[in-house]
């Protein structure tokens, strides 16, 4: 499946792009997360404390397990810092 | 009642702003606002406070927050601006506004917003000084007010 | 910093007055205000809501309930603002504002100024209806609030 | 000792004036509002739910066993209903 992956703050600056659209066969985001560090350095590095990471999917909050099934935007970001 | 939501960068008016929260509605007695300002740092030199966001997904998230509030507290109105983009130390970043019944219930709804804003809507601020930008951590105690609701 | 306190028959814009506080004050962060509004009753028919007062222990009172919230929790600006006099329901009463570095500081003393206001300062609300005029009772919540603090 | 004693609310209406000026041997708020109830039907009224009643001295909340003396200024009034 095809997948846009949107990266914001310092995981944007780390890996350069603001969004891509990434080939995926993961179930879940733990798998996307491993084929985007088993890529490049820069994306080993930036997922490197998955503790400081956050995600969402199609703009909805959600966790590290959560499938992967019929989504179509992924976002990683740290702890948000609005208010 | 539906909220009122802005995301904007452009600079607006608190007392504007206030001026509106509850204006027309029915058995008003109880205005609430918070106005968040962007501080200097505690020795001075802060350049400016650089807003990210994730459109889209910001208004949503808001809207979810807000949506909540109202239907907790019953509000009769629910404001939320929120600022993105390069701000100046003392330049107002955002602002909620509450209106209910009872004094209580706006003042409840009005911290709640600011709790659930701060670690769930997808902002990110980044300080720039003469020495470099720094991106804000997020404090254990914003995720911990949480706990209160 | 001393307090702003204006005790007063003539309407205020809560707009202008929340533009105003913590102005020129170095450090805000956040600013809180509360608007109270002469609510209608339940069933309608409120005609207006006269409020009576003590003059000159208003001021004082008021002054040391202010000055109690500025040290209490470091506010960088505190305002106080009250009518008297006959109002019109949707009229606003009241209106109290402070500022502080941080919101959890800045919600606390306009809570405290509120519940304070509420019970100690020497106000008296007295509701006129088309079927005659009758004071308000001061309710044992309001007094129980103050246990809080 | 001479006192102004001043009425606010439903205190002052059924005294019927604002304020009067009290000559009292009173040593205290309570032996004031004694000598108070014992002059006429309209202050007995007036000052027969002393929970009722709040007190003021010299334009500070006091209690009714706060002594008069040097006191110029004593205020009734009912529970406030400010904010």
């Amino acid at each position: 499946m095809t997948v846009d992956v949107l990266y914001f703050a310092w995981l944007r600056e780390r890996i350069g792009v603001p969004r891509e659209r990434i080939e995926t066969s993961a179930p879940d985001v733990a798998g996307l997360v491993e084929e985007l560090r088993a890529r490049e350095e820069r994306y080993a590095l930036a997922f490197s404390d998955l503790s400081a990471v956050r995600v969402a999917l199609d703009q909805e909050l959600a966790t590290l397990d959560a499938p992967l099934a019929g989504v179509r935007e992924v976002a990683f970001f740290p702890p948000m810092t609005g208010g | 009642m539906t909220p009122h939501i802005r995301v904007q960068s452009e600079p607006f008016s608190p007392g504007e702003a206030l001026e509106g929260i509850g204006a027309g509605a029915a058995g008003v007695g109880a205005i609430v606002s918070f106005t968040g300002i962007v501080r200097d740092l505690p020795g001075g030199g802060l350049l400016r406070m650089e807003i990210e966001h994730y459109p889209g997904m910001t208004e949503r998230a808001i809207g979810e927050i807000a949506d909540q509030a109202v239907s907790r507290w019953g509000l009769a109105d629910c404001l939320v601006i929120h600022r993105y983009g390069a701000l100046l130390p003392g330049e107002t970043i955002m602002m909620v506004g509450t209106a209910a019944p009872h004094r209580a219930d706006a003042f409840a709804a009005a911290e709640f917003l600011m709790d659930y804003l701060k670690s769930r809507a997808p902002f990110w601020k980044r300080e720039v000084t003469q020495e470099g930008a720094r991106w804000v951590e997020a404090l254990d105690e914003d995720e911990a007010a949480l706990g209160r609701w």
